[in-house]
């Protein structure tokens, strides 16, 4: 009993003192206060923020909110104690995460937005933004649909997390616009995760329901139209004008084999580097531009050849 | 005081009171008078726990009336009638065991004693007028059995009980403990309060009870002054038949050794060593918690037991879980038949096949046939009383289900039985039928280790009979020429009687 | 007399309807659906289902045993996890067949695992079992994540064979998908395993009661081994089936089985509080969880207000069966 | 074991106390790292963000004393913060808004209670259930979108100060007394204790169990209701993803803490410890800037080696023949 109560002791002392080794001396100390670790276009993020936040004079740190509001504002308190010079944020909840900001302002912090920005009514609590908003992927997909559909069509809409900041910035961007065309959304829902095997039942559901009706899908993610393929597939169901949104590797080859019409993506290496770029002027004193929108880029099989393969 | 004598605290007239498939109280009617001990005997399932959770309100009876100390009863709880002064002491003990004694002597009333330190007051008041000693501060769970009887005693008194119900309250006491109990019920009954005895043993009967209520399926039998029964009486009305001994003859062929132990050695046993012969019963004697169930687990293999040995016709034999023991020929038959020995909601067979596993298994699939025949054979060998093999084992009645355990180990016909307390609680009819398969067991050669806190069973029973005290063995006796004191005192590790 | 007999032809029908329950509840539900949506019952829809229980069948059923064991295991979504990512990755450099035997042997280890722990340290009530596969499932889901770096893996990168996970996926033998001939293969043998052999009577023997199993010479450290190595295993199985059915395998794929898994098999009447149960009363508990959430998206009823009706109508099963065992 | 006087009685509480040695470990670990940790801000903030589990641990302590437990207090929580928001956006006066919140947890505990206790059904399960009826709730309530709390003095609940001390550790230590007193010194705690230590025990001896344990449930939906009103004071918004772990989080953290699960034994500071303990390993991981990947592996490390020494302890002690 001793004896491991002492192992379990000396690991953690070991721990402690291995970790604080590694803490070097800062050059700008920053923070990018990750959204979900645990999500795939988000851990690529990070690591931009790490390969090339050397590049912009700042030394880089990362934490992970695991996909919780709660554990966000946590961090950014965390930050204030730590001295961080700039944080560099991208919100599970874009209005949860204002009080917190309130204080890192308070407490003098530059405070960056990553890929979505806070409200106008709150823009006051950060610096800048650099991003592409999920909202305007949303709008780009109802434009998408509405060029290749000009005499109207049925789709099935398929959201991501209910209840996620993505979720709910595709689903609405997207209404935005497609509400006042002429092609018509017959059947919504969102999934209880980022579930390609929920998106796939959704969809084996649906083409029972609907069968040769559905003539397009939005599906919010470019892994959920893995499985709207794969429903499409099974069922037969051939010639369906499927539209994701990431860019990521599922989305380019999809679209390359042409199972997926357009996979719509917003470029987080020029993301990452415009929010650390203008934190760089923000530090030494410049002004900046509070609102900076990186372009969308719109996959489809003509314009595929223009973009190299995502890393991610 | 109240004059005492022929007034009548309780009177039960014509209750009645029926489970699904039972009638299990027929117009029982008993008087129990002031200051007096009235003893109730019966079988199990006569009636005596459902009549006494009539009277404390946790059943609620079918018709008749209940009179105690001049008010008629009809629905109450137990809350209710130990305000009244009807306080029950049940079988299973009934104590918290995660709490302190005084909490528990007060359980459910810490506002009424004003809080804490109120309670330990009040507690300490109680056990002191019962000559207790225990701190009212320490934990139930660290209590010996006779200490929690006090502590539930403490808690009767503690609502002014002018009765208290004790159901078999003896039947986890040693000797000594016995004694104690002996004094405090005269002490009760000499500060006017009655108390209904509920027991098996017929010498604690005829010890100290006033009168003497028989009961059986369900009816009062008969109901008299104690001095106008005799043993055989009581005996056969309880049973509905006479039992002409209530021990059989001791087994006759002891042979040679058959196992040797040696210096079992723990922070409770110190350098235990004894041997057995074949065809004999040896009985272990001591209190509960001398170490008696001790030495036995560590033998069996049942608690983590290092650096003794067992020989085992001269062989060295390892034994490090109980599945080592099977397979050297031991069978264990624990105490706690609910806890340790049953799954009770198995079937019969699968609980009588338990650890014969191999003989009913081929490449590790069950042959069911064979199972089935194992269960119906010691069904019938033992005469269990069950409606078919595949009835739930807790549907039996206690001593039914503790001839399927026995039935277990005879299926593999062990050649050391290990028997703990293997009556407790059990009927006298059924008594004898585990006595005589004990006897039965030995005399084809097997060897039977028996704990009991019943002396005069151990005693009719064993062959031979080792004394334990504080873990170490003590003495060893043959129970034919030694008298019983004798041996007591060695168990008691002192010299001398209980006044 | 006539009365009498017409209270207990009622008592009958009762008892029936509440040993049985799960199955007048699915009976329900699919007379309900088949009258609003005619399409609940065509071919295509048959054979969705037929696909879409198949992941969620093959972990609870390696959970009944765990819970028949009288333990719990919350580790499933880590192992779930665990073997996604791993058995994807391997199959480019060691061949499909030794990724496939790798993915379920790391499931097996991960359930065996859990059981090591639990035993070496005592821990022989259901509670701390919980908590500790609980602690368990997220070490798995961060070597999972540490693993695969926090990506999602896909089949078009893999370049090698793996005709074997595509036949899993969505591959027919005649009118039945291959997931559910592996279902019904799996379902044959632990019914065999439960009914039919030893170690599945020491498992239940286990589960009524450890104590009085141990002293009549059940192995029980050895049946606490098999139940949650058959857990992880069955859970690796879930997770290939998983996979090879959407083609990508992500990290956090699993999230939600281990809760959905035990629901299941609460459902299906197997209690929790060991000794009693069957995987057949599994397979009705998950038919009715997989039927449900099939029934309200041909109904129409919107995600939010299916996960309501999920949980009440899990919460009146459960209730209800409580209902017969008091 | 073989010590006397204070040293044994040290020896005892920290071979009992495994989450106050995982706490001082951290503590005096942290003192060797370069970091601001020993920062009243620091401090200060790491017990403000723990307070609201902490709360939802006082609650739900109660329910494992009397041998329960409660795993629908995630959906409460967030169901009671999204209501409290809709009914103040809809122009209901603050306060009216989150007593109408907090009874909201009452009636569900009251549910919880009936199912439990009343019905006598496995609380696991049946919890289990409720809170995804419940997070289902939420979503419908919402329609999965994040509502934003117009009225600024709501915010200041969860953020404000009162004297330099955030006000979530205060009502934190409020309830914390309010509780500790409860459990410690009233019949209802010393009664909850009793029918966790032996249900029938408690019966038998007069206690109106039922309603005692019920009451217990409907205390653990009430607490949960009033974490809700303070998490979403604290972000501002109410919305249906807060809190899918919390539930199980909580629950672990009691029992890391040394409340057992079999009911009867543990109490308020226990589980104040425990759940200290995930709060504080959270923050000094960050603090040390451990990778995402291994926080998630040594904070499930932690649990694992706390329930690990407790069983094994408790099985030396049942071994000790």
């Amino acid at each position: 009993m001793a004896r491991i109560r002492k192992a379990v002791l000396i690991g953690l002392v070991l721990l402690v003192v291995a970790a604080f080794g590694v803490s070097a001396q800062a050059k700008v100390k920053a923070a990018f206060i990750c959204q979900n670790m645990a999500n795939e276009s988000q851990a690529f993020s990070e690591k931009q923020f790490m390969k090339y936040g050397a590049d912009f004079g700042l030394d880089m740190y990362t934490f992970d909110a695991k996909g919780d509001s709660q554990v966000e504002s946590q961090l950014v308190m965390n930050c204030i104690a730590q001295q961080f010079k700039v944080i560099f944020l991208n919100p599970n909840d874009i209005n949860a995460i204002v009080p917190s900001l309130m204080q890192a302002k308070r407490a003098g912090l530059i405070v960056g937005m990553f890929s979505s920005d806070l409200s106008p009514a709150n823009q006051k609590y950060r610096d800048f933004y650099a991003g592409s908003n999920d909202v305007f992927a949303g709008k780009q997909a109802a434009e998408a649909f509405m060029k290749h559909f000009p005499n109207g069509a049925k789709i099935v809409e398929i959201g991501g997390q209910a209840g996620h900041d993505a979720q709910i910035k595709r689903h609405d961007g997207f209404h935005s616009v497609i509400d006042s065309s002429n092609i018509k959304v017959i059947d919504y829902k969102a999934c209880q995760q980022w579930s390609t095997e929920q998106a796939m039942a959704i969809m084996e559901d649906d083409i029972v329901k609907y069968g040769h009706e559905i003539q397009g899908v939005f599906v919010h993610w470019d892994n959920g139209a893995t499985g709207v393929i794969q429903a499409a597939k099974a069922a037969d169901l051939k010639g369906l004008y499927i539209i994701g949104i990431d860019g990521n590797r599922a989305g380019y080859n999809q679209v390359l084999s042409g199972e997926q019409a357009v996979s719509i993506s917003q470029d987080f290496v020029a993301m990452a580097k415009k929010d650390m770029e203008l934190a760089q002027k923000v530090v030494k004193g410049q002004q900046v531009d509070p609102i900076n929108y990186i372009p969308l880029n719109v996959i489809d099989k003509s314009t595929i050849k223009n973009f190299p393969v995502p890393q991610w | 005081m109240d004059s005492g004598g022929s007034e009548v605290i309780l009177s039960i007239k014509d209750v009645c009171k029926s489970f699904p498939g039972v009638k299990a109280l027929d117009k029982v009617s008993i008087d129990v008078k002031r200051a007096m001990v009235h003893g109730i005997v019966g079988e199990n399932g006569a009636g005596k726990s459902t009549l006494m959770k009539i009277l404390s309100g946790v059943y609620e009876k079918d018709s008749g009336t209940v009179v105690f100390d001049g008010q008629q009863i009809e629905h109450t709880t137990p809350q209710q009638s130990m305000q009244r002064g009807l306080a029950i002491i049940y079988q299973e003990l009934n104590l918290v065991n995660t709490m302190s004694v005084g909490e528990n002597v007060l359980l459910g009333r810490f506002r009424e004693m004003k809080g804490m330190r109120g309670t330990h007051a009040k507690a300490r008041e109680l056990l002191d007028r019962i000559g207790s000693k225990i701190g009212t501060t320490r934990l139930v769970s660290e209590l010996s059995v006779s200490e929690k009887q006090m502590v539930e005693i403490a808690k009767a008194l503690s609502f002014e009980s002018k009765l208290i119900i004790m159901d078999e309250p003896s039947s986890s006491l040693t000797a000594e403990e016995m004694c104690e109990l002996v004094k405090i019920i005269q002490q009760l009954k000499d500060q006017g309060i009655s108390i209904i005895y509920i027991s098996h043993k017929l010498d604690e009967i005829f010890e100290f009870c006033d009168n003497v209520s028989v009961m059986r399926d369900g009816r009062v039998i008969d109901t008299k002054p104690k001095s106008e029964f005799t043993r055989n009486e009581l005996i056969m009305q309880m049973v509905g038949r006479e039992i002409e001994n209530e021990y059989p003859e001791r087994p006759q062929r002891v042979g040679e050794v058959l196992m040797e132990v040696r210096s079992i050695n723990t922070r409770k046993l110190h350098d235990v060593s004894f041997s057995l012969h074949k065809g004999e019963i040896l009985g272990f004697v001591g209190l509960v918690g001398a170490g008696r169930t001790e030495i036995v687990r560590a033998l069996f293999g049942a608690d983590r037991v290092r650096g003794h040995q067992v020989l085992i016709e001269g062989k060295p034999t390892p034994i490090l879980n109980p599945r080592d023991a099977i397979g050297a020929g031991f069978g264990f038959i624990p105490e706690d038949r609910k806890l340790q020995g049953l799954v009770l909601p198995f079937s019969v067979e699968s609980n009588i096949s338990m650890a014969s596993f191999r003989k009913f298994t081929r490449l590790g699939f069950l042959r069911k046939s064979i199972e089935k025949e194992i269960g119906t054979r010691q069904v019938k060998a033992l005469s269990v009383k069950t409606p078919s093999t595949k009835v739930p084992v807790v549907n039996l009645s206690g001593g039914n289900q503790q001839k399927c355990i026995v039935g277990r180990w005879l299926e593999i016909s062990p050649s050391i039985l290990i028997m703990d307390e293997p009556t407790k609680g059990i009927d006298v009819g059924a008594k004898y039928e585990i006595y005589m398969l004990m006897k039965d067991i030995a005399e084809r050669g097997g060897a039977i280790i028996l704990i009991s806190s019943e002396l005069p069973e151990v005693l009719n029973m064993s062959n031979r009979v080792l004394t334990v005290f504080e873990g170490r063995i003590t003495g060893e006796f043959d129970p034919k020429v030694t008298s019983a004191d004798k041996i007591m005192s060695a168990a008691l590790g002192f010299d001398g009687e209980c006044s | 007399m006539t009365v009498q007999g017409t209270n207990s032809a009622i008592r009958v029908g009762a008892s029936i309807l509440r040993d049985y329950l799960v199955l007048v509840m699915i009976a329900a539900l699919v007379a309900l659906t088949a009258l609003i949506e005619p399409k609940f019952l065509s071919p295509e829809n048959l054979t969705n289902i037929m696909f879409q229980f198949g992941p969620l069948m093959m972990v609870a059923l390696g959970t009944t045993f765990v819970i028949i064991g009288g333990f719990i295991d919350l580790s499933i979504a880590g192992t779930i996890n665990l073997v996604a990512v791993v058995t994807i990755s391997l199959i480019q450099p060691m061949g499909q067949v030794p990724a496939l035997l790798t993915g379920l042997a790391t499931g097996t280890v991960c359930g065996a695992l859990n059981s090591v722990l639990i035993l070496s340290s005592g821990a022989l009530t259901q509670a701390e079992a919980l908590f500790m596969t609980f602690g368990l499932s997220t070490v798995y889901s961060a070597i999972a994540l540490l693993y695969s770096h926090g990506s999602t893996m896909h089949f078009w990168d893999i370049t090698a064979s793996k005709s074997i996970f595509q036949a899993i996926g969505s591959g027919s033998l005649g009118f039945l998908s291959w997931s559910f001939v592996i279902f019904l293969i799996s379902l044959a043998a632990l019914w065999v395993f439960q009914e039919m052999t030893a170690e599945g009577r020491a498992v239940r023997l286990t589960g009524g009661n450890k104590t009085a199993a141990r002293l009549a010479g059940v192995r029980i450290s050895r049946s606490i081994v098999v139940i949650y190595a058959i857990g992880g295993f069955m859970a690796a199985l879930g997770a290939i089936v998983l996979f090879s059915r959407v083609t990508t395998a992500s990290p956090v794929i699993g999230v939600g089985y281990e809760t959905n898994a035990i629901l299941a098999v609460v459902v299906g009447g197997t209690t929790l509080k060991g000794g009693k149960g069957s995987v057949l009363r599994t397979v009705m508990g998950v038919l009715l969880v997989v039927l449900m959430s099939n029934c309200l998206n041909l109904l129409g009823v919107s995600t939010y207000l299916q996960v309501v009706a999920e949980g009440a109508i899990l919460t009146f099963a459960i209730w209800l069966d409580n209902r017969k065992h008091m | 074991m073989n010590g006397t006087g204070k040293g044994a009685t040290l020896y005892k509480i920290l071979t009992k106390q495994k989450a106050l040695i995982a706490i001082l470990v951290m503590l005096i670990g942290m003192l060797f790292s370069h970091s601001n940790f020993y920062s009243a801000f620091n401090l200060l903030q790491m017990l403000s963000s723990t307070s609201i589990l902490l709360i939802l641990a006082f609650g739900v302590t109660l329910t494992i004393i009397a041998g329960g437990c409660d795993l629908s207090i995630g959906g409460i929580m967030v169901v009671a913060g999204i209501v409290s928001i809709k009914l103040m956006n809809a122009g209901m006066p603050m306060g009216l808004a989150i007593f109408l919140a907090i009874l909201f947890g009452t009636v569900v505990g009251f549910v919880n209670g009936f199912l439990a206790v009343h019905q006598k059904t496995e609380p696991f399960i049946i919890t289990l259930g409720i809170g995804l009826l419940l997070t289902g709730v939420a979503q419908q309530l919402t329609n999965a979108h994040p509502v934003p709390a117009q009225n600024p003095s709501f915010m200041m609940i969860g953020n404000g100060y009162f004297h330099g001390v955030p006000n979530l550790v205060i009502i934190m230590l409020v309830l914390f007394a309010l509780t500790y007193w409860l459990m410690r010194y009233t019949e209802f705690g010393r009664n909850l204790y009793a029918i966790g230590g032996d249900y029938e025990v408690a019966r038998y001896s007069g206690i109106d169990v039922i309603r005692t344990k019920w009451l217990a449930f409907v205390i653990s939906g009430t607490m949960a209701a009033l974490a809700g009103v303070l998490l979403s004071s604290e972000l501002n918004t109410g919305s249906a993803v807060y809190g899918e772990t919390t539930a199980l989080v909580v629950n672990c953290g009691v029992v890391v803490g040394g409340t057992s699960f079999a009911g009867g034994i543990g109490g308020i500071p226990q589980s104040a410890l425990g759940l200290l303990v995930f709060g504080l390993l959270g923050n000094s991981m960050n603090m040390l800037n451990i990778s995402s990947y291994f926080q998630i592996m040594l904070q499930g490390a932690v649990i694992v080696a706390i329930i690990w020494l407790d069983s094994y302890a408790q099985k030396r002690k049942r071994e000790a023949v």
